[in-house]
């Protein structure tokens, strides 16, 4: 038998264990074994996680991912993490939040977890976003998942003082995620839907338009939509608005060693291939060339 | 307690553990201390720039990964100003790995890397996916005579010849390396395999085809240490599959001197620490002195040949 | 509902799933109706009786098993006098699977099996373990090509030559074995590998090294199965690691007309008949009319090949 | 995602559902999955197993086994099913029991089960013991695991009115497993255990010529001990007491084409090998070399 009570190697640091003397202090990423608090479905795809987290864990910034060692949803192990966006920090009370949407054997494994599972994660991961000082109003916009990743970013801009406009869009209201979390933060709050047709290019542009007439978009994020992120792109460039997306791309090792997660930009006319998990997941929206 | 350290020709390691190339880069320090490492083994680099291959480059599979990353590099120059330096703010020696578009490119890329703070060269002549200008010169001996031997005049730094699982009789490439003066042989690199996704009906990796690594692969690779080990004399170092201490116990026992572990860092970050401190109580639990005693400390000589007799005892 | 159906050469069987020679004999009908099956595969025989290697035979790795049976085998005679009539008490075709200690030897035997109610002779020219007298043709094209030249002119039965994995140029050996007049090729054998036990110092198997199977090898001869398919126009028969009915359309994708299941009855004996019912629901559910088109369906001709405008788009 | 909630493809009969469509009803040997009962430690090393069984699994025979696919104890899977031989089956609760050691991934995995917990079998397979009618008194002796398996040969024995005397050797006195079982069904039990040295072979062999003399020793049962086999065996020849062992051996997949788990018999001075699964695991004494 192994020494330890595992079969693959690992040292993570464990959340509330007394000393962290095995993990060198000069890291700033962590392997780390937080507890699961809470796993619940907020609609009939997707579940928000809530895990104890250590001090490193906590720094975590907006934009900033985890790589979680997902649980077997079925008989067979899983061999690659999964990077999941950090939905929500709760300093106080020590814990991270995760809204994933159960795609594959890993998000569905990772769906079986309940209060008390042990849950491996590592992180903080990779550049966030930044919120320039000079910024008074942002406008954030999201769709599916990237609801997820828009969230923390727009917290910040709250508690900054910083006026955020979230154009949230869906397939229907019911997968209109966080609406109360945005809202929490006094974000004007603008839903678009596909079943209205409101999620359209035209209509999203045309709101867009008028948050930049309206002097409400210093700078643009997004995450979760090609389309919606090529308007963004263009009314950017447009208009000079400086703008943030994050990206998603298959990681291995989430790290910067591998090349496995590797996206083409454009950068002064030329095709440059970067790391998704190192150099992003956020880039300038004028560089990246699609969701 | 237990001497962890092994000797790879004339260079000494503090313990057997090194990353393999191409799963490690000095990015490891924001998670492990990695001057805990026995030695640090760079990614491979060629002279020129190169993009690498079309994306998806890896995929999960049973027991490991499949990748087809193509070998992207900065290229030498790059190597040589910004990441060797990078390399020498850490303790361990360094490894720098190369590969190659034919025998006098890897000629001189040896003599070109051959800078102080290199401590040896490992000689990447197996990747499975690298194009165009072929690469997977170590399917062949004769190529791998070659390219070792003109390896061998430009430089004095030790030369690693990293082999590939591919080749049919890798015996005899091993031999082959070994005669034209390689002082070690990193067995192995991985194993040409693939993966089509069932719902688009397309290979998982945009290069169609990928390396193999990880667990699965450990007991191949784990029997050509062994067959290799027997063979030949120059020091063998074990690279596939590991993820825990009894792997590098186990090959350790094949012939192995030493370790290179790629796969499980991306599983687990701290994996190499671990399995550091884990050899050390192994050790010392069974009262093993020295690691570099379980070289090629299998126990096979004795071994019952008789079927008869052997189906009448134990097991 | 889905034609399951499936033509190797001549033969049409009623499904894509066979077991693969070694891991099934007519024992099973204790557990699953066998006459479920696409054609029966026997154990490999030889003209006399061998006893096989010693224990320990088999020992479980990540992800499958290494063994070195040695296939035992109580002769040809008893094979034609006792097995045979007991194969033919089910209605699936038989495949009979033949060794031998040279290419004169594989000549006669595939002329003395060659009995009314064989179906189909494999040849299995790629056993990694068989001693003592060689066994592992199936490592050279010339080889290959001898053996299968010579089977093909004494017999009028389809011959299906077993490939080896442990081959360095597969392609080259599948197609020497295509144009000697093999009317299938089945992909493949079992890799040679190894497990040391590091309680005893001491191989796991009483022969050292033995054959790997299970799903760890999936992804390695997935990637034979597609390279060969592209090379030669006769149908392949995927065999390595399927575990369940996605593997079985992955290997048909990749090429393969028919599949060999091994491994995976061991863990679950019930396996082939749930993987048969999975593949009737698969193809149902997607609309797929006959299974038999999905042979070599995999949608490669179209991928981007162009490093950035494939890094650029989705995954 | 696969079709059925499983990786691996298995068909099992599961116990308590109403019909058993998919299993050809002339099948003996089934793959069952059935639910644990309980699962609770005899001591240190040894676990007692108790399960939900099909009307087929409950034809199981003493002597016979099933094989089980046991749980991981770590994160890694298991790809070996392990041979348990059967220790008591209950008929009218529709019940079995097991009785195992903890010795390595397999049994350390197996004692992770709780109630409730589905485990999946494959049996019942092997031959069993056979208890001729002419015979009036039988021993058994049985060490370690083999206690386990001496247990129903017993109970079959003493329902039948044979008499049954029980050697039991162990360790020390806590490892004389289910020493209850055969006092319940009224036989002598005899314990031998290392620590007072009673269970030398001299004094095993002494106990066994006292039985014999004693015309309490009609035929032979043993399990788990190559050094008191050997005793058993040797009297067994002198006095021409019939004898039965039951066998140990690694498999694979238990029901006889793989060839796996063959031992060397020795018939009529010709030594041959044999399949412990489908030929055994219950041999004759004479023809076995060794535990
Ligand atoms: C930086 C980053 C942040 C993310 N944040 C979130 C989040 O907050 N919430 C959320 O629901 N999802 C997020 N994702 C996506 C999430 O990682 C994938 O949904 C998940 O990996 C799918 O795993 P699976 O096993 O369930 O699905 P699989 O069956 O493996 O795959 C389903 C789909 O996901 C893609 N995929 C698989 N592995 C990865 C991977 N390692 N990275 C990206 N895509 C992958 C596959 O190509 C496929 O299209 C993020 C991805 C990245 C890169
Ligand atoms: C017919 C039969 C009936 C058995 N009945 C019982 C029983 O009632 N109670 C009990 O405690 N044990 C019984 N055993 C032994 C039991 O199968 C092994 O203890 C178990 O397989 C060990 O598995 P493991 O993973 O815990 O240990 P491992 O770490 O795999 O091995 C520990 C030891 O068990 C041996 N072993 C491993 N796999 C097998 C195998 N498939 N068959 C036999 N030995 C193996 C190994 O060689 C090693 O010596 C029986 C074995 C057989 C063949
Ligand atoms: C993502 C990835 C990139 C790799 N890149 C290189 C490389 O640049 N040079 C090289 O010699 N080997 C490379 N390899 C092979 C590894 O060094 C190693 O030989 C192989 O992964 C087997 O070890 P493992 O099973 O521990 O991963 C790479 C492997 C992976 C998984
Ligand atoms: C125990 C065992 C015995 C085998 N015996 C034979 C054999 O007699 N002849 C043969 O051609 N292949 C034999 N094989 C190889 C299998 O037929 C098959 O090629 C291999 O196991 C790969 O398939 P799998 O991964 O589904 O097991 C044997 C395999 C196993 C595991
Ligand atoms: S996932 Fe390895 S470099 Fe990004
Ligand atoms: S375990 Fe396969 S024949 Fe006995």
């Amino acid at each position: 038998m192994t020494l330890r009570d595992y079969r693959y190697a690992s040292q993570p640091f464990v959340v509330g264990a007394s000393a962290a003397a095995d993990f060198p202090a000069h890291t700033v990423v962590e392997e780390t074994l937080t507890e699961v608090v809470a796993n619940d479905w907020v609609n009939d795809e997707y579940k928000h996680l809530v895990v104890t987290a250590s001090p490193k864990a906590l720094a975590v910034k907006p934009g900033q991912f985890f790589h979680v060692l997902c649980p077997s949803p079925d008989q067979g192990d899983l061999w690659f993490r999964r990077p999941q966006s950090i939905y929500a920090i709760d300093k106080d009370a020590g814990r991270l939040e995760f809204l994933y949407k159960c795609v594959g054997r890993g998000t569905h494994g990772l769906a079986t977890m309940g209060p008390g599972d042990k849950c491996n994660i590592v992180g903080p991961l990779g550049i966030g976003f930044s919120l320039e000082p000079q910024w008074k109003n942002i406008v954030v916009l999201g769709r599916g998942v990237g609801l997820a990743t828009m969230a923390p970013i727009s917290q910040l801009a709250g508690e900054r003082g910083v006026g955020v406009t979230a154009i949230l869009s869906a397939r229907n209201a019911s997968y209109l995620l966080s609406r109360e979390k945005f809202a929490a933060i006094g974000a004007a709050i603008v839903p678009v839907i596909d079943t209205d047709g409101t999620s359209a290019v035209e209509n999203v542009e045309a709101i867009l338009r008028a948050l930049i007439d309206d002097g409400k978009a210093d700078a643009f994020f997004t995450c979760g939509s090609n389309r919606l992120f090529q308007v963004m792109r263009r009314l950017g460039k447009e208009f000079g608005i400086p703008g943030q997306i994050a990206m998603e791309q298959i990681m291995a090792c989430g790290l910067g060693p591998c090349y496995v997660c590797v996206k083409t930009f454009e950068v002064d006319g030329q095709k440059v291939l970067r790391r998704v998990c190192v150099e992003g997941p956020v880039f300038d929206i004028q560089e990246a060339l699609g969701w | 307690m237990v001497d962890l350290s092994v000797k790879i020709g004339a260079l000494t390691l503090a313990n057997p553990v090194m990353p393999a190339s191409g799963s490690f880069s000095t990015e490891y320090a924001q998670v492990i201390d990695i001057n805990r490492l026995g030695a640090l083994v760079a990614k491979t680099v060629s002279r020129n720039f190169r993009a690498g291959n079309p994306t998806p480059r890896a995929a999960e599979v049973e027991a490991g990964m499949i990748n087809s990353i193509g070998l992207p590099t900065k290229g030498l120059q790059y190597f040589l100003d910004v990441q060797l330096p990078d390399y020498k703010q850490y303790t361990p020696p360094l490894v720098a790995s190369i590969s190659a578009e034919d025998a006098d490119d890897f000629q001189a890329m040896a003599r070109d890397i051959s800078a102080p703070g290199v401590d040896a060269i490992e000689i990447n002549i197996s990747c499975p996916t690298r194009k165009p200008g072929g690469g997977n010169f170590a399917l062949q001996a004769n190529h791998t005579r070659d390219i070792v031997a003109r390896v061998r005049s430009v430089t004095d730094k030790p030369v690693w010849a990293k082999l590939s699982p591919n080749a049919g009789e890798i015996v005899d490439v091993a031999l082959a390396a070994e005669e034209a003066g390689a002082d070690a042989l990193t067995v192995a690199n991985t194993i040409l395999a693939m993966k089509i996704d069932v719902a688009s009906f397309r290979p998982a990796l945009g290069n169609k085809v990928g390396g193999f690594s990880g667990p699965a692969i450990k007991p191949i690779i784990m029997r050509m240490v062994y067959q290799i080990s027997k063979a030949v004399s120059i020091p063998v170092i074990g690279c596939g599959g590991i993820s825990n201490a009894e792997d590098v116990i186990e090959y350790m026992l094949a012939g192995a001197s030493a370790v290179e572990i790629g796969y499980i860092n991306f599983r687990n970050p701290t994996a190499m620490i671990s399995i550091i401190d884990d050899l050390r109580d192994w050790c010392d639990k069974r009262g093993i002195k020295r690691i570099a005693d379980l070289t090629r400390a299998v126990r096979d000589d004795d071994m019952e040949t008789d079927i008869y007799a052997a189906a009448a005892q134990g097991l």
